[in-house]
This record gives C-alpha cells, structure tokens and sequence, in this order.
C-alpha cells in the first residue's frame, strides 16, 4: 500500500494473514462474504479464500455465535462479526452461558478458540443501536477476553494474537477509528494483557483504551500547550488487566482521569476507578475522576458530541485535581 | 401465490377491491413512490443522513396502512417510512430520526404507530403484547407487524409468531420478502419452500401475495386483519417483492447482485400495473393523475420546507427522557453539562 | 399468618396486593400459573385472579419480555417472572434496547411500567445457570431501575413500589434468603433509591445489597464482639443509588467495606468503591477494600462457599483496613 | 406417527430391525430405567442434590445413542444423562454435575458428547457448528441434538434449525416431546398440529414419532442419521412420549397434573411393550432377562459404590480452568483464597 493503511484495512490484512497461516481459521457473519462486510473489514475474503473459508449466514447472532461454538468445538478457528455493538446483544446467552463458560465447565477439556469482533462505540454520527459501548458486559464475564485496539497497528496485532489465542475473545473495534490513516507496523505482536504508555507525563495519569485514546492523547497535547505534562496510558487489553503498568504510571504521577466512552455507572472506568484508588491510595494527591459517557442512552447523532468525553471534559477532570492542596 | 393484477395490469384473479378503494391506494401508492424520491433527493443533498428506500416496496407499504382501522396498530421497520407516512404521520415526524435529532419523532401513542424498529424482529413480541393487551382489555384492536425476509431468521420472530399463534393475539405478520437482507440473498436466509411455509411450524395460517399487486395484497391483508378482529388469531402473509434501490444510500449494491435482475424487477413495477389497469378500466383520468401528482408534490415541498429548518435541540434532553424523572446520579451529570455549557468550566 | 412468613410469602403477597389494587396489572412467565412459578412466589394467582391475569407462556424469555413490553405500550403493567438470573439472558437484547430506552426514545410519550423479577445469587447448592448474580448487567444499562431487597419487609414494599412505578423495573430477589422467615410489616412502602443504614457503627463502613445484606450484619456482629464497631448500610436500590446516605455513612467512619457476591470485575461493587473513594477521599483512613465473588464462573455447589463472600473474608478486609495508621 | 410395536407388544408396521438389534435395544432400555431408579433413589437417600429422571423416555433415550458411530456426537440435555450412559460414558462421571462437584464430569471431546445443556435449546447452534465444522474438514461425522418440547419455543431452536437448513448440516434434532416443560402442558407451548411440523418452515424433513417404541425409533433415527451422513442435511424427528415422574425430584406434578393421566401413559411403557414382543418372537429369554438384570444390578452397584467416595476437590479448581491460562487477576484472587485457607488470614 503506498497510501497509509486505514483501520479496516489493517483488520483486513489481520484477517487475510491469520487464514493464509492457518487453514482452521474460518470468517463468518451477516454481509462478510460478497459485500466484504458493512465496513468492509472482510472484504475479498470470500474471493481469496472461498466459500467455505468467509461466508454468510441467515440473520441471527445467536445462531452466529452459536454455531461458531461449536465450530470451534471441532477444532476450527472462528472469527465472527457482529454487524454493531447492539446487534451482538441477541447472542448475548450464548456469549455469556457459553463462550464464556465452556472451558471451565469441561475442566479445560474444551477449549474455544474464538473470536467475537464488535464495531463499537459512538462518535460517528449513527442513529440508535449503532453507537453502544458495550464492553462492560464482556469485561464482567469471567472467561471472556476483552481487546479494543487503538491504532492501527494495534488493530493488526492484537487481531492475529486473538485469533491464535486458545480462548474465546471479544474483540471491540472502535469504529470511530475505522477510517483513520496511519502507518500499519505488522511485526510487534503484544501479547494481549499489555497496557503501553502512549505518552509520558509527570502531572497526571489519563487511562484510556480503544476510541478515548486519541481523545487522552489530544487532551494531553493541549494540556501541555497550557503547562501540564500528562500521561496517557492504552490499556489495550481490559481482561486481562495490566494493573503493573497501570499502577505504575498513577504512582508516578499522583492523579489520575480515567476516561471512556461508555456510561459510566457500573463500567469498565469504575473498575479501573476503584482498581487505581485501591492500588495507589498512598500515592493519591486527588480522588481519581471518570471522564465518561453519562448514564444515558446513547443519544442521537446531533447530540452525540455533549455526550462523549472530549478534550474539554477531560481538562475539567484534571483541573479539578486539586492541585492547590499539593 | 395470491394475485389480482399482473405486471402487464391484467386483472387475473376474482374479488378485486372496489374502484374507488383501488383509486385511493393508486393515490397512495403516488405519494409514496413520491416520498422515497424526495428523501433520497434530501440525502444526495447531505440534508439526510441515511434513508432506506422502499422504492418498489411501497405497494406492501401503502395496504398495510389502508386496511388498519385508527385503533389498529402498526408496527414499522426502519424501511417503513412510507407505510408510516400512509398511516398519516407527518412524514416529517417520521424522518427526525434519520435527521439525527430523536430517536422517534411522532408520538406512539397518539398515532397508534410503534417507534420504527431498528434491531431485527424485536418489535414482533411488542406487536403481540399490544395485541394480547386489548383483548385482555376487551377491545378489538388488531395490530399489524412488519418485517423483512431477513428479520424471519432471527429468534424474536419466532418466539412472536409462537406467543401469538398460542395466546391467539390479534395481529397480522407482514413480511416484505424484497429477497435481500442488506447483500445476503434469500437463499442464505432460508431453505423453505416459502416464507409463508413458516406459519406452519406454529399453527398459523400463511399466505403468499404478489407484494407488487396492491389489489392482492388489501384483499389479503384485510382478510387477515378481519380474522384476527373476528377473534381467530394471526396471520402471516408473505409479500413478494423486491427492493429496488440500495439496502441504503451507505451501500453498494452492485457488490452482491446484477443490474439485471433489478431491471427484472423493475417491470414488475406496483404503480406501473395499477396505472394501467386504471386507466384501462376509466377509472383513473388525466385529472385524477394530474390532482395525484399535485398532492405528491405538496408533500414533497412540505418535507423539504420542514428539512430546511434547524431545530433546536436543547442539550438538556439527553438527561430527560430517561427516566419519567430523573435520578440523582442524572440531575448531577445534567448540572455538569449545564455548567460546561455556561462556561462554568473551561 | 400465625408464623412468620417467608420472603417467598411476602413477595407473594405484595404481588396479591398489587393484582387486588391494580386491574392492570398482570403477571406471567414460565410456571407462574398452574404450578406457582418454581419458586411459588406466584402461588394461588391465577385461581384467585384468573387465567387472565396470572399465565403461563411458551418457553421463550425474550418472548416473555417482549409482550411485556407491547401490554406495557398498551395500559397493562405486566410483571414477569424469569425463572433463574441466566434465564434472563435470552431476553437481554429486549432489555437492553427496548425496555430500557422505549422511554427515551420516544421522549417519554411512551413509558413501560413493567417489573421483571429475576431471583439471583448463590448460596442454594444450586448447579451452574442457577446462581449467577447478574446485577451489573442491569445497573449498567441507562433506563433500567434495579432494586434487591435484604429482608421480607422490603421485598413487599418494594415490590409494590416497582410495580407502582412507572418506569420499568428489574427486580433482583436474593434466593438465598427466599425461605427466611422474618416478621413482615405491609406498611411503610420505602421509595425506589434510598439506602437504609441497617446497623449504625463508628470504625468502618460495610456497604452491601440483597444476599450479602445478612452477611455484612453477622460480620458486624462478630467484629462487635472483637471490639470493631461496624456500620451496615443496604442500598435496597442499586439505580438510582443513594449517594447521600452511603456517603455519610462512610465519612462517619472513615473506611469501608463493599460486599457483594458477583464477580469483581466491572461490577456494581466497583462502582461503590469508585462512588465513595471519590465522593469521600479525604475522609478515608484506608482504601476501599472490596469483597466480591471471585472472577470465576460461578462455582459447583460443593466450592461455592469458597467463592462467595463470607463473615471471615469480610472481617479480613476489615483487619486490612490500615488500623495502626491511625 | 411411524409406529412399528404398539402398547400391547404387537407388531404394527413393517421393516422391523433385525431382532438384535431390539435385544441390544431392549438390554439398553433395561440398564436405563435402572439407572433412573438408581438415581432417585440416590437423591431420597440425600447422595444426589437433584435428579431429572427420563422414566419413560427411555426409549429416545437409548435410541439417540445407539444409532450413533463412535465419531458422531451427541448434545444431550440434562434429562438425557441415559442417553450419555448409553453411549458409553461412565454414570459416575455423568453424574459428578448432579453430585456438585463439576459442571460436567466426562470429557466431551473424547467421548463425543457435549456437556449436558442447561439453558434451554442453547446446544442446538453448538450441534450445528460441530456438523458444519465436519462437512468444511470432509469428515461425515452425524450429530445427534436433543431438546424437550418446551425447547422449541426458544429461539435458538428456530436458529439452529434454520442454519442446520441453508448449510445442509449433518445433523438430526430429536425433540423428545414429553407433554410437559416443568408444569407447562404442550398446548401452551405450540398451536402447530405437532412439532415436527416445525420442520416445513425451515423446509427440513419432519418426522412424528411413537416415542415409545424402540423400533420405529431405531428405523426413524437410523434413517435421519444416514441421510445427514450422505449429506443430505438435517431432519427434525418427533418422539411422542411422556415424562412419567416428576419433572425433578424438587417438582410436584400434582399441581398441574393429574395421577389418570400418568397412569394412561404407564400402559404405554417402553420396555413393557418390547419385552411382551421379544418374549413373544422368543428372542428374549429368561435366561437373557436374568442376564441383563444382571447387568442393570451391577452397573447400578457400580454408581452406588463410587457414590459413595467422596471426591476431594482442590478449592483451587475455582481459578484453574476460567482461561487456558489463569489472568494475573486470577492469579491474586487464588493466592487470596490460599492464603486463607493455609490459615494466613483470619
Ligand atoms: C439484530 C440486528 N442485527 C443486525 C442488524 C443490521 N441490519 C440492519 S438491516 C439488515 C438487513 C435486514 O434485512 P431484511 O430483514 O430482509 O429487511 P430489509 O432491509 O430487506 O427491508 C441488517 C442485517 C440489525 N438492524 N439488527
Ligand atoms: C433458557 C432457559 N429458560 C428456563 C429454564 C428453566 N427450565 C429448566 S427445564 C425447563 C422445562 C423444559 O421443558 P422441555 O424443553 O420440554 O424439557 P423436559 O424438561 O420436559 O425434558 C425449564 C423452564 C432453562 N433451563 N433455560
Ligand atoms: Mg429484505
Ligand atoms: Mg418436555
């Protein structure tokens, strides 16, 4: 490619590369096979490795989920989309009495190698049921892996390291970013469970992951055009959880604003909220805030923007971390 | 497969609807195809951020309306505008959700018109709760339910349709087969003879229709509608159709099926036949044609004038609605934005 | 009743009272009628109601859910009954994109006065399925209220109050204490969204809802008994939360404790630890400790007490409470 | 309803399987119902928590299994714990789930048997993937799904059918229909005429029948599963049987049935009518019935005696198998639980 890769096409290249290496990786979903997907993510799949590699199904996620249950039952590799965050909640038992369930419940006699991708998130301008942040659901299931890239080289690697994973994972694809360009590195695999420091800061640490992470970053752009050094770290991977690097990063700085799309009652931010403020109390100038969605439903596209955490948002947060008590 | 009138406007079948009844649909049938048109229009321009057409559709669009009695219910998909608008929503109201301002523009209740679903299916069991509902209340509501070929796939149908064949629930399943879900073709969604066929399985009668043949489709449906006012039960009527344009204006049909086949499908035109046969039969003049297209037209200044103006949208309602009032936890966050918009904070 | 009712007969009874005051409101779900449900909350409804007002229905709980929602569109106020906590998953997407957000999308032209009862939790030697604590689930998701009572006097009051509401309820009822027998007063009907402070204490704050309730208080009782005088607050109702009186509670004592049985992870006790460790930073002595479930599949009967919260665990996280900083 | 031996024991249809196959058949059924009063007999002695006895079923109970290969699979339900033991798997480790220990106790892959499905139908999709997954490696593996009649109603049996359809998956559902889901009579599930029926809205081949004949069974499911073997795709049978004890040991059917009933379908016993047609053709002799009472005896001795051995269980099974490999938070929350239980806190 000699233009810059967008995200899809990273995710694309993913996929294109794991079912070259391995015949048991197989592409199913609504719209995955001649249409390449809504957003494209499969497409030419279907032209490039067959009908029986990437292919439709009828419309119904739990039959998708289902059916890619015991798919990997009988030694292949799933991958299956699920069209928007919303439209995986109809295969929301099999995912969470299932998926997550069936290793443990065999005694790790049966394994799922399996994964789940989910476009999610708002910030595209999409009408009901297209913008949800859905990752808490996941995340609060145990025996599920939770990933959600935030670069396109992310995107690539931790796509091909989901796919190779023994166990079922859900893989959250911010599509705000989908069409963002950016240099695609295909070699550094992370290993899933490994936050980065997207950015060194000394003042504060903003913890973010998936979508909110170009958000953290052009925060902490603007904070330093006004004086403040800020951190952010990507957390790349919800479960597992880097607390190492996490921890670190907030007792290195004192403060810290978690910032995430989803509401944020009961969510992956108040986990990371209370993970923090247990881990770092001693090092903690100032209550850890949440920059999150409100608790509401995800509003219409002429709204969207009051809902989700901007730069703004997240410099309040971070003014009011109580700086003149230092 | 049910059928009055063919492609050609032949009149091949017994028990046409009355003249006048055909007229009033043909008039409906104008400002629908009406409708689809300016709303595609409105996207090109960037005034609408998404439309599914039902261009082609809107034969199965406009009966499903026509053979309701005001108490009767509908319950539309996403691509249902026109039935919605047919049912006399202010198409307007209809359109503030793809306008991106709410989520639902009209009022449910008032119109007796459910949200347009969005998630597939989902809505069938609502339409058998409010079926069930007013027969418990002692009413003779009936509710007519729409879906799409692909939508049959899906649990929902299947448990609404089994609810409603069981408890007896006065509604009518209209499924607008338009033979694709997005790009996935019939094929992929099913291997039954029909979807008709479907009934069946629940004990519920079934029935195809030519679902371009607005005559075969309001003596169908008010047949299915007086059945389950009479007390026994659904129906499911399978419309043959076809959608003509793109899933929506995001999509690139030519990815999944030839030009051909729409150019098939395009003779098989619902206002085509029908004008023919009108007019064959008298019935329609180059008045009424003329009185027709002016009332399409007035509708379609009416939607354009009404897209022209920004509504204003009050920040404030993202908290409002959610609850019928609202928690502590929203009253602070309301308060938050209020004060971020203030410029309390940065 | 000459004995003490059991939390089943107080349920039972306030669905009685409500079906006796309210025409419109109908119960039904999978044996409710004939049987009485599995549990026989639903005892006797349908012969003293009728067949139309207590039913059973095909075997479909996203059919359950989603009639509910169309009789709650249409004047009825339906209260349904999900057998078992991973029973309710085959209705989650019609929890989660309509019962929650009908309201709002239509802009409160349309609002579902409906309950859906789910018993949940552990602790009955039940098998796999039968014991998920599924609260996060709910409590996540804008639009929902989500109220547990912890004794029969609240399981009857706010089960009138779910059903008086006019917005929808999931209504968690902890089958653990199902068949405790307690005295039952039908009077004072506790509004949705206020905590009670169970037991007052001065050393540290124990916060739990439904099941753990009766743990936090014999944890408190034994800590008396060791010189720790503990306060006990039970937040009846998880949406909306009470900030107010669990805030006070804990800037009383300076520490605290969150108890619930669900996995850790994202969870509703996440949510209390970052709540309070916000709300209440330069009050506490030490960092919110949190006593949950582990992140596990809920366990076979015969491990299950390692899994969940008990006295011991709750007293450990006590004594961890960095006393001697003090 | 294809019906091959009727209640009295006569022969009523043609194509009989040869008669060792019904004598193997009927020394399956004898060790079934035997372990099905071992097994309630466990739970009135407080060894087993609970128990969902197949009395009467017996015969979809030994027929799922025994036209099975060795490589074909088998999705049971937890009702179906003889079906697992008749194709092979020790009782004990059938089961260790109803003992609390595990949630399932064999091993699935090596003994083709899913684990015991609890949620309702939800095994379906996974018998779908499992066959399709064989037909994309070239294996002509067959899978065998079982499911109640109250399964039907949910909608991952319409899915699962559906997909079984389109992608010509080798697998055979089989619904044994024993009147009642817990206490909800059939009538309150389905208004189809039967539910085979079902079948025609996934235009899958439906089949009803006598549930309680070993032999129709044999032929029906021997048929079903050759066709899915040749690639013929899937088919739907029927079993018209009858739960004869409680839904669970927790259950009381007096509430919602009663004893007349029973009695009814008591006559209609699986093993009574073969044993009146082996005795009758000579094949079963009292010698043989000594023999596989024998059997029955020391296999039921067998589950008594490990019954009876309590199975440590390592507290640390709670953390071991959530992933392949345990999360670093798991990790914590296991040196937690160690640390407490070694006596390091409280
Ligand atoms: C539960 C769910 N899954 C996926 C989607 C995404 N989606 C929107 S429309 C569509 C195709 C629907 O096809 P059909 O039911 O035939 O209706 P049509 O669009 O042809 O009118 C899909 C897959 C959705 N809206 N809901
Ligand atoms: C999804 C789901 N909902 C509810 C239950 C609770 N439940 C267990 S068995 C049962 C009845 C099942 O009836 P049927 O399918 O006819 O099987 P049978 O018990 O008669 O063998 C119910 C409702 C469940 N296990 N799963
Ligand atoms: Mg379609
Ligand atoms: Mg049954």
């Amino acid at each position: 490619m000699s233009e810059k890769p967008t995200m899809i096409q990273a995710l694309n290249r993913a996929l294109r590369d794991a079912m070259a290496a391995d015949g048991s990786v197989v592409v199913f979903g609504e719209d995955v096979g001649a249409l390449g997907g809504v957003f494209r993510v499969t497409d030419g799949l279907t032209a490039e490795f067959g009908e029986s590699r990437c292919f439709d199904t009828p419309l119904a996620e739990a039959g998708i989920v289902g059916m890619a249950v015991g798919m990997a039952m009988n030694g292949m590799r799933p991958v299956v989309e699920m069209q928007f965050d919303a439209f995986a909640y109809p295969a929301f038992e099999q995912i969470i009495s299932h998926v997550a369930k069936i290793g443990n419940r065999t005694r790790g006699r049966v394994r799922l190698p399996m994964v789940i991708r989910v476009p999610y998130g708002g910030g595209i301008g999409g009408v009901e049921h297209h913008c949800d942040s859905s990752e808490a659901y996941y995340a609060h299931t145990p025996g599920l892996l939770v990933v959600t890239p935030a670069t396109n080289t992310d995107a690539y690697g931790l796509l091909r390291a989901a796919i190779e994973h023994p166990d079922p994972v859900v893989f959250l694809e911010p599509k705000k970013q989908y069409f963002t360009k950016e240099e695609l590195d295909l070699h550094p695999v992370p290993p899933i469970g490994q936050a980065v420091v997207r950015r060194e800061g000394s003042d504060a640490t903003l913890i973010a992951y998936g979508p909110s992470v170009p958000v953290a970053l052009a925060a902490a752009e603007q904070a330093a055009a006004e004086g403040r050094d800020l951190a952010v770290v990507d957390l790349r991977s919800i479960v597992p959880f880097d607390d190492e690097t996490v921890t670190a990063a907030v007792r290195r700085t004192g403060r810290a604003v978690v910032v995430a799309e989803a509401p944020g009652f009961a969510s992956v931010a108040s986990e990371i909220a209370a993970r923090v403020s247990e881990r770092c109390f001693h090092h903690l100038e100032a209550p850890v805030r949440r920059v999150t969605g409100f608790d509401v439903p995800y509003p219409p596209p002429k709204l969207e923007r009051h809902h989700l955490p901007g730069v703004d948002r997240i410099l309040d947060a971070v003014d009011d971390l109580q700086w003149e008590v230092t | 497969m049910e059928r009055l009138i063919d492609e050609t406007g032949a009149v091949v079948g017994h028990g046409l609807p009355a003249p006048e009844v055909l007229l009033d649909g043909y008039r409906a049938l104008v400002l629908a195809r009406r409708l689809n048109e300016q709303a595609g229009a409105l996207v090109r321009q960037g005034r609408l951020a998404v439309y599914p057409s039902s261009h082609g559709q809107e034969a199965c669009q406009v009966a499903a309306a026509a053979v309701l009695e005001e108490t009767d219910w509908l319950f539309p998909t996403y691509r249902d505008v026109a039935a919605i608008a047919a049912r006399g929503v202010d198409p307007l109201d209809v359109l503030v959700m793809l306008r991106g301002e709410w989520h639902c523009g009209y009022d449910p209740i008032a119109t007796r018109v459910a949200p347009q679903a969005t998630p597939l299916a989902t809505q069938l069991p609502h339409a058998v709760g409010v079926g069930h509902a007013a027969r418990l209340k002692g009413e003779d509501t009936v509710v007519m339910a729409l879906c799409g070929d692909g939508a049959t796939s899906e649990g929902d149908f299947h448990e609404a349709l089994n609810f409603a064949a069981v408890f007896a629930a006065p509604v009518v399943f209209l499924v607008q087969n338009n033979k694709y879900a997005i790009s996935v073709p019939l094929s992929r969604q099913s291997a039954a003879e029909s979807l008709a066929a479907k009934g069946v399985g629940y004990g519920v009668p079934g029935v195809r229709v030519d679902g371009n043949d607005l005559a075969a489709l309001t003596v169908v449906l008010t047949e299915a509608v007086a059945r389950a006012r009479r007390g026994d039960g659904p129906s499911l009527v399978e419309a043959d159709t076809y959608r003509i344009q793109a899933h929506t204006n995001a999509d690139d049909p030519s990815r999944y099926r030839d030009d051909e086949e729409v150019q098939r499908w395009r003779l098989r035109d619902p206002l085509l036949r029908l004008r023919v046969h009108l007019t064959s039969t008298g019935a329609l003049t180059p008045e009424l044609e003329a009185d027709f297209a002016g009332a399409a037209e007035e509708m379609a200044a009416h939607v354009r004038a009404g897209m022209s103006q920004d509504n204003a949208l009050d920040p404030a309602e993202l908290f409002a609605h959610v609850y019928s009032t609202p928690t502590p936890q929203l009253r602070e966050q309301a308060a938050q934005l209020a004060a971020e918009l203030s410029g309390g904070d940065r």
